[in-house]
């Protein structure tokens, strides 16, 4: 269970998330994908704290913050959707074209 | 402290100049009262034997020290210069009052500088100073042109005798390393020789000895005061006083004394007599100071400073009133003709004054200066009693011309002359002096000469009954003759051979045609061959420049008419290809671009479709190239 | 020699990273949501494998409750959330693989081609107790600022999905989509919404697309009627 | 050794539950008191029997994975429930530093559990039941958290090992009073019963549980008596000192507490009426969960004291 | 027959009932049976009863109810005729009791004798699934409507919020256990939120029209021989105490003969419509409506020991009240219900009658004209607001009321059995539809009252009301209901 091989997993989680995040055409499933990416940070984060720095407590820190910013990032997207739902009652990507000037 | 003595005058001349007001009593006032302050001051250093240096720079150091010899020339400047100031501030015009004093007082600065110095290059210093001033002092009413001219004339002279202190400056760094007098008795050989040689010529020619001589009677250009105080007693004095400080270093060089008797005795004898047939007044007291300091260069050649240096001040007791006299009578009859003047009667006080004064020139007893010459040939006697005949002989000579003077200048003219009488402090400066003279007679007490002797620290020349009594007579003679002259030639030395002599014996025109004329020819040739080669090839240049100008603007117009043309034909062509093609491209280019740029607007705004996955799309595209570029940087 | 534990890490790793991919690949959104549950459950566990038991059972117990809200928020909106009804939610399909692929390789490049340190935690270390003393110790600003923020997007989520807004309620004038642009909104007359337009009144179901709702003169709200000639 | 022993106490406390909830039922509507207690008794048994005979139905396109999948994982959280409660000092199946967060895990992936199940049926009634659930499991679960944190603090540790350990002297309940019956809260909502059953009630013709039949119904009932039986002996563990006891420590003391636990929620289930969603969820949000901050800050002055 | 058969067979039968036309009441009594226990969802039965006659338009119900039993299933149609193409299943005629029956049907189903029963319908959906777009999706509009037979959720805006989710409508039918019998409902659900309620067919009469005047006593004759003695086994001692009996556990079947005979001769229904038991049938009445409010509020055992008490006191038995309500008070069931939850406005109260009417304030009892009671000072008890909280008291404040009116009554017969009185008991002797020349109220109360309620609160409001005043509610459709078979495929419950 060597640093590379935790790396490894976690670049391939990102790289799913990114083909999610590109991918799906609905908002929460841009969100899945994000969340997915960020899963990949946060495993990035704790083999690296693991792996190096010998159990330096701001490591894990810093997973906590990765957390944080998980879970703010889905409750604002969770609410731009319903925001975005109320005025224009289109879930999907496609839906939304007026963000050009 | 001892610099105070040169500070005090070169300060208050400055003050003097820089905010004295135009009124004579004041500009008196102020001048007496530094006089007496440095009097007084001049007394405090020679009894305390003040010394100073000035460290100009590590290697020169500038000494002062007062041994008892330059104490007392350093008592009798202010002392002198004291009634002379006065006597200017009340007889001189009143344009550029101020400015004569404010110098008067820099050239007292400047010859108390030269008169304590202790080393060669404060000498220097005080010598260039005092040059200076006579130069400007001479030409003091520079709007009348010859002034200048003469004072010119006289700083030339005795910068040619400059250059020998210069030398001998340098022959004294180079031997001992240092220029101070102590150092002196290290040189030996060619420095010393160089060193004794420099001193001699310099102190000849301020000293106005021959050859030196004539720059004198161009010095009498300047005012009255200016003569009394620089050419009478005390620049000229500087010569003498030098060779007296210096002279047992210089009496080590074998030469010397034989050399400095020569000249100190032939000037004697051919002033004495150019002072006889002179019929300036003021040309006639110059040539007596040549020959009386002709006396002071034997007394030092004889080994015998002090009495060079004691025949000094007495001379400058005796010369200053006869020029403030002959000032006077001057500015009464407008002129200095002695002829035309007789103002016995118009001028009683002046006239005694300057009788005594003239008594004292010709070396009368009991007048101090007739001990000091006395004692000059006795000096002269220790030597050869030739030499003592020849000094004796000279003091006839003196007390000729000093009957001759005042008879002439103060005799009782047939025609009483009416003049009005001179200033109060006129005649009381010209009294001073006199009484100044009066009270050298004392020198004729053996104790006070003891006193004086052991107080300076010399011994004086044993003087015998003989040469007493041979003065006596020669003055006795002298004054006869002058009586005589006076009497049946009035008019002597205005025309024919006696004129020639009064001029030097023809020295200027000598000097003018062996030195300033070849040099002027010189000159002109140089001139000439300059303009004739030098200047060739830059006219050459210039011709050829015109020529091939004058050529190129023919051919100019042939080619460039053609050039012309052809540009001419040239754009036709061009116009009409640019209306073909040209506009083509000119709209085009501009044209095209904008339609590229529209057609990227488009693009670009295809690009924005609204639809956010693009965006994202973009955000990843953006973001790789941005690791890409990281990468590549690396 | 393949240990214990370096057989539970690939265990785990495969399963994170087929459940990460069957998200996007399933129909029914509400598997898709507890797949990546179970994506975060597997590289939780990894955590615990890699000595740090807080996180991980921290990550599961957030993630629980996240993915619980993500299966609810899918059955609300969107329009398919069980997969019965087949349909193709995806786009720029080559391009997301694309990206997705040569991310994957940039990132493995990077750690394959970096020497990354090897000295893993020591067993005994109390791993805990010095995240708590950090947590409410030397980094306290950060951790309060943490709570902040998140205090702050509560309010900020509430603000942005509640409906009455500052400017009148946020669904103003919203039409269900048209099938075809300029179409009628599908299946059902948009009767006058209660918090919608202002006096114009209830406009006639005319075939207008939903930005030109008004006749051309009539000022809309938020609706403003295009002009013809603006061809796209 | 804990794994035998947690094993048999979960059995016989779910069958304790099995026939304490029909005991309970029929003592509370006062049925005629014949052979009450032999029916309470075989009462189970019978179940699993006419459970294990019936066909197990499907519905229309139900997602059969998650069907499946959602009363094992029930049962299985409730297993790990258990095992993470120590047996006498040292002695837990799951032994990590941070079990009371596990127990948070657990109670969360508990409300997914019974999502999935209300989900999975594809029917209307279990559906609004699974978001019944969802909502009311959230709060709940949170304050229990803010309880549990309570007793962690005076043992300075996540471990429930160490929480055990450190009511020595004196048992939580009296360093925090209000914690239990919060906690108690919690039981209720876990094991689906009385005023928190939102999932499987009777308004919703059996709610979430409603289209089920068969093995999967016998699970789910057998998980839902199993995470009472975990629930029971966290609470104790947490709170009433575990396998402390006055004479000699041991598993039977926390079998005795947990019995006691046991029979007092599912007398409250069966006797206390549930307020409607809307009114429940005012009461959680504006009432008890501040409750549970005042039960943590005094819980934290008391560990601070 | 297997071990686990035998232990399965020992267990109590579970039986879901489908309740038909009068037999509510007779079948909670069959329920307190210890032999038999009745299921929420037809998933958890084994045997479908179908008590009473089934409604025309409820037979597809039925039928759709029946194949979701699971098997091994069977069905026992008692006092009702076999509906339309509904297979062979056991009958049982009025008056045999089902009890006995049900366990040997049971008995047999498990051993193997009887066969488990197959489907009725065929088991696909009504049209085959394939959508017409590219990638199998979608009908003609995508959105609403039921493409090829399945209700596509439309976007709608929520009452409450006004986010356009998906509004989803659902059929609840006949045989639903929470609802009252026969009642069945067309909503349209946000969430769990009522958006729209509309009562497509109202309740059933919970027992069979006893009122004197209109069906003789063949009528009632044709209810009483129903075995309910069996249910009086259930009753708990407490409520035995009062009658003194103690109630043999023998067997059902054997004791209950005797102990029917031997109250007979205090409650000779029918012959002398006493007071006394015209005021117990509205007590049992009243219990048999608190039994189903405390169901909804999840409070099974009090809703079986209400029940229980209700049976006991339609025979006869006067069973004090007051234990019940203490025992609600300390379940906090009165708590439990929101305050102003289904409140009446007085228009509508007035338009419904019947102890809503009361509950909302008005003190309108038949009762008041009749002399007898008058002699017993008889005071019409009423509530202040008129929500559910109120007819909840209202209940149980009438049902004492009439316990106590029946104890001091005696054999008094009233002078005159005013028609009205009888109508708010529930026995209304009017055919079943006869609401329509009913002062039907002006605007539809019943789709008001449930708009924008929970699901919880939606069921406790529609329990709050008796059979009657639902029935008034009910308002006929304009147009007929298009009832063609497979269109409305909502839930078969």
């Amino acid at each position: 269970m060597s640093l590379q091989a935790i790396l490894l997993v976690a670049a391939a989680l990102i790289g799913l998330g990114l083909y999610g995040a590109l991918s799906q055409k609905s908002f929460v499933m841009l969100l899945m994908g994000l969340e997915l990416m960020l899963n990949g940070v946060l495993l990035i984060v704790v083999g690296c704290w693991s792996r190096s720095t010998d159990g330096d407590p701001k490591g894990q820190l810093l997973a906590i913050i990765v957390m944080a910013v998980m879970a703010v990032d889905m409750a604002i997207g969770f609410a731009l959707v319903t925001a975005v739902y109320r005025k224009r009652q289109v879930d999907v990507i496609e839906g939304l074209t007026t963000m050009k000037h | 402290m001892l610099w105070m003595l040169v500070l005090l005058p070169m300060l208050a001349g400055a003050a003097l100049f820089a905010a004295g007001s135009e009124r004579r009593a004041w500009l008196a006032l102020v001048a007496g009262a530094t006089m007496a302050a440095m009097v007084l001051l001049a007394t405090f250093a020679a009894a305390g034997s003040w010394h100073g240096e000035l460290l100009w720079s590590p290697m020169l150091v500038l000494h002062v020290a007062l041994t008892p010899l330059s104490a007392a020339v350093a008592l009798l400047v202010p002392a002198v210069a004291l009634p002379v100031l006065a006597y200017a501030a009340f007889h001189e015009e009143r344009p550029g009052l101020r400015r004569l004093l404010a110098l008067l007082l820099l050239f007292v600065g400047a010859m108390e500088l030269l008169v304590i110095a202790a080393d060669l290059l404060t000498l220097l210093i005080g010598w260039e100073l005092v040059g200076a001033c006579s130069w400007a002092l001479i030409a003091h009413q520079w709007r009348d042109a010859s002034r200048p001219a003469s004072g010119l004339y006289a700083s030339v002279m005795t910068r040619l005798g400059d250059l020998g202190m210069f030398l001998a400056a340098m022959a004294a760094f180079a031997g001992s390393g240092s220029f101070a007098y102590a150092d002196l008795a290290q040189l030996h050989g060619l420095p010393l020789a160089l060193l004794t040689f420099g001193l001699l010529l310099s102190a000849a020619s301020k000293s106005g000895q021959l050859p030196f001589s004539p720059w004198l009677f161009r010095a009498m250009a300047g005012p009255t005061s200016v003569s009394a105080l620089l050419h009478a007693a005390t620049m000229v004095a500087a010569g003498a006083y030098l060779l007296a400080r210096l002279q047992p270093e210089l009496s080590r060089v074998a030469w010397f004394a034989p050399a400095t008797i020569a000249i100190g005795l032939t000037t004697a004898l051919a002033g004495g007599v150019v002072a006889i047939v002179q019929s300036h007044a003021k040309k006639l007291l110059a040539a007596s100071t040549s020959a009386h300091f002709g006396l002071m260069f034997i007394a030092v050649g004889a080994g015998y400073p002090a009495v060079a240096v004691a025949h000094l001040v007495a001379h400058a007791c005796f010369k200053a009133p006869l020029f403030l006299a002959a000032g006077i009578a001057g500015q009464r009859i407008d002129g200095y003709t002695l002829a035309r003047m007789r103002l016995g009667h118009a001028l009683p006080w002046v006239a005694t004054m300057s009788g005594v004064a003239a008594l004292a020139l010709a070396g009368v007893p009991p007048l101090g200066a007739a001990w000091t010459k006395e004692a000059i040939a006795a000096a002269g006697g220790q030597i050869s009693p030739w030499l003592a005949a020849a000094v004796l002989l000279a003091g006839g000579l003196s007390a000729v011309y000093a009957a001759r003077f005042q008879g002439l200048a103060f005799g009782f003219g047939d025609p009483p002359v009416q003049a009005e009488p001179p200033h109060r402090i006129e005649r009381m400066a010209i009294g001073l002096l006199a009484l100044v003279t009066l009270v050298l007679s004392l020198l004729w007490l053996p104790r006070i000469r003891a006193a004086l002797g052991e107080l300076l620290g010399v011994v004086w020349p044993a003087s015998d009954a003989l040469a007493l009594a041979a003065s006596l007579l020669l003055a006795a003679l002298g004054l006869a003759t002058g009586y005589l002259l006076v009497r049946r030639h009035p008019m002597l030395g205005q025309a024919g051979a006696p004129a020639a002599v009064a001029d030097w014996w023809g020295l200027p025109t000598l000097l003018r045609m062996s030195v300033s004329m070849p040099v002027l020819l010189l000159a002109s040739a140089a001139a000439r061959a300059d303009d004739a080669l030098i200047d060739a090839a830059p006219r050459a240049v210039a011709w050829l420049g015109r020529r091939t100008a004058t050529r190129i603007a023919r051919d100019d117009d042939a080619v460039v008419d053609r050039g012309v043309r052809a540009t001419e034909t040239f754009t036709t062509a061009l116009a009409v290809f640019g209306r073909r093609l040209g506009e083509r491209i000119a709209d085009g280019l501009p044209e095209g671009a904008a339609a590229l740029v529209s057609l990227g607007g488009l693009d670009a705004r295809r690009l924005q479709t609204g639809l956010s996955q693009h965006y994202v799309a973009m955000l990843a595209i953006g973001g790789a190239l941005l690791t890409v570029i990281l990468l590549l940087g690396s | 020699m393949v240990s214990g534990t370096d057989l539970a890490f690939w265990t785990l790793a495969a399963i994170a990273i087929v459940s990460g991919w069957r998200v996007f690949r399933t129909d029914s959104m509400v598997r898709s949501a507890f797949l990546l549950l179970l994506s975060f459950i597997a590289v939780g566990l990894i955590m615990l494998l890699l000595r740090a038991p807080y996180l991980g059972v921290a990550t599961i117990f957030m993630m629980g409750v996240e993915m619980m809200v993500m299966a609810l928020f899918m059955v609300m909106f969107m329009m398919n959330p069980a997969g019965l009804n087949p349909m193709n939610m995806v786009h720029q399909e080559r391009f997301a693989i694309v990206a997705g692929v040569l991310a994957f390789a940039g990132l493995a490049a990077a750690v394959w081609l970096t020497d990354l340190p090897h000295h893993p935690l020591v067993a005994g270390r109390p791993v805990i107790r010095e995240l708590g003393m950090e947590l409410l110790g030397r980094s306290m600003l950060i951790f309060e600022t943490a709570g902040v923020t998140l205090l702050a997007t509560m309010i900020g989520t509430v603000v942005l999905s509640s409906r009455s807004g500052r400017f009148g309620p946020a669904d103003a004038g919203s039409l269900p989509p048209t099938m075809t642009p300029g179409g009628m909104p599908a299946g059902r007359i948009p009767k006058k919404r209660s918090g919608g337009h202002g006096g114009h009144g209830g406009h006639a179901p005319s075939a207008a697309s939903p930005t030109a709702g008004e006749p051309a003169h009539g000022h809309a709200n938020d609706h403003p009627h295009q002009p013809p000639e603006h061809h796209a | 050794m804990p794994w035998l022993g947690t094993l048999v106490l979960l059995g016989g406390s779910v069958v304790f539950v099995a026939v304490i909830d029909s005991l309970a039922f029929a003592l509370i509507a006062q049925r005629p008191p014949v052979n009450l207690m032999r029916d309470a008794l075989l009462a189970p048994w019978r179940a699993v029997a006419v459970s294990l005979v019936r066909q197990q139905n499907r519905t229309e396109h139900p997602d059969r994975l998650n069907w499946a999948l959602a009363p094992a994982l029930y049962l299985a959280l409730a297993g790990i429930g258990l095992a993470v409660v120590p047996l006498a000092p040292g002695v837990a199946v799951i032994d990590a530093p941070t079990t009371v967060v596990l127990w948070g895990a657990v109670e969360t992936l508990t409300v997914i559990a019974v999502f999935l199940h209300g989900w999975s049926a594809n029917a209307p009634l279990p559906l609004i039941g699974a978001y019944r659930y969802a909502a009311m499991g959230l709060p709940i679960m949170l304050l229990s958290m803010f309880v549990l944190i309570g007793t962690a603090l005076p043992a300075q540790s996540l471990s429930v090992v160490d929480i055990v350990a450190s009511q020595h002297d004196v048992w939580n309940v009296l360093r925090q009073p209000l914690g239990l019956f919060l906690f108690l809260l919690l039981g209720l909502s876990l094991s689906l019963r009385g005023p928190f059953d939102y999932a499987d009630s009777a308004d919703l013709a059996g709610g979430t549980a409603g289209e089920v039949s068969g093995a999967a119904r016998l699970t789910w009932q057998l998980a839902r008596h199993a995470m009472l039986v975990a629930f029971a002996a966290m609470a104790s563990s947490a709170f009433l000192g575990g396998y402390l006891g006055p004479v000699r420590a041991g598993p039977w003391w926390l079998a005795l507490k947990m019995l006691v636990l046991i029979t007092l929620l599912v007398g409250a289930g069966h006797s206390l009426a549930r307020l409607p969603p809307s009114r429940m969820l005012t009461v959680l949000w504006t009432v008890l969960l501040p409750l549970a901050f005042l039960d943590l800050a005094q819980a934290g002055v008391v560990a601070l004291w | 027959m297997s071990a686990l058969r035998a232990l399965a067979a020992a267990a109590p039968v579970a039986v879901f009932v489908a309740v038909g036309e009068g037999t509510s009441d007779r079948v909670d009594d069959l329920c307190l049976r210890a032999e038999i226990e009745r299921v929420a969802s037809p998933r958890h039965a084994s045997v479908l009863l179908v008590a009473g006659g089934v409604r025309e338009r409820d037979v597809a119900s039925l039928r759709r109810l029946h194949d979701q039993l699971p098997h091994p299933r069977a069905t026992l149609c008692w006092a009702s005729d076999i509906p339309a193409h509904f297979g062979t299943p056991r009958t049982l005629p009025p008056d045999a009791a089902p009890v006995p029956a049900l366990r040997e049907l049971y008995r047999q189903l498990l051993t193997g004798e009887h066969p488990s029963e197959s489907d009725l319908l065929p088991d696909e959906p009504p049209a085959p699934w394939r959508g017409i777009g590219e990638y199998g999706q979608g009908g003609k509009g995508m959105m609403g409507g039921t493409p090829y037979g399945r209700p596509m959720p439309m976007t709608d805006d929520d009452l409450r919020d006004g986010l356009a989710l998906d509004a989803y409508t659902l059929r609840l039918g006949p045989f639903m256990p929470t609802l009252p019998a026969g009642l069945v409902l067309t909503l349209t659900l946000q969430g769990d939120v009522i958006q729209h309620a509309r009562m497509e067919s109202p309740p059933l009469w919970p027992a069979p029209p006893s009122s004197p005047h209109a069906a003789h006593a063949a009528a009632v004759r044709e209810v009483e021989p129903l075995d309910d003695s069996s249910i009086l086994h259930k009753q708990g001692s407490s409520a035995a105490a009062s009658k003194g009996s103690k109630l043999g556990d023998s067997d059902a079947t054997g004791s209950s003969a005797g102990q029917r005979g031997q109250d007979d001769s205090r409650y000779t229904p029918g012959i002398a419509r006493t007071l006394a038991h015209r005021e117990h049938q509205r007590a049992a009445q009243h219990l048999r409506g608190v039994a189903r409010m405390l169901a909804v509020l999840e409070l099974a055992p009090l809703a079986e020991r209400c029940r229980r008490m209700a049976c006991a006191i339609q025979h006869g038995d006067s069973v004090p009240i007051a234990p019940l309500r203490r025992a609600l008070v300390r379940s906090g069931a009165f708590a439990a219900i929101p305050a102003g939850l289904g409140q009446l406005d007085p228009p509508m109260a007035r338009a419904l009658g019947g102890a809503a009417l009361r509950a909302a304030g008005h003190a309108v009892d038949e009762r008041l004209y009749d002399r007898a009671y008058r002699e017993l000072n008889f005071r019409v008890l009423t509530q202040r607001d008129g929500d559910v909280r109120a007819r909840l008291h209202q209940w149980l404040d009438e049902a004492e009321q009439s316990m106590h009116l029946a104890s001091r009554a005696g054999d008094l017969a009233p002078a005159a059995a005013s028609h009205a009185d009888e109508r708010d008991v529930g026995h209304d002797p009017l055919p079943a539809d006869d609401a329509a020349n009913m002062p039907a109220p002006n605007h539809d109360a019943f789709a008001t009252l449930l708009r924008g309620l929970e699901w919880n609160e939606a069921m406790l409001v529609i329990n709050s009301f008796e059979v009657a005043v639902l029935r008034r509610m009910y308002r006929p459709p304009k147009d007929p209901p298009e009832e063609a078979g497979a269109t409305h495929h909502g839930h078969a419950m």
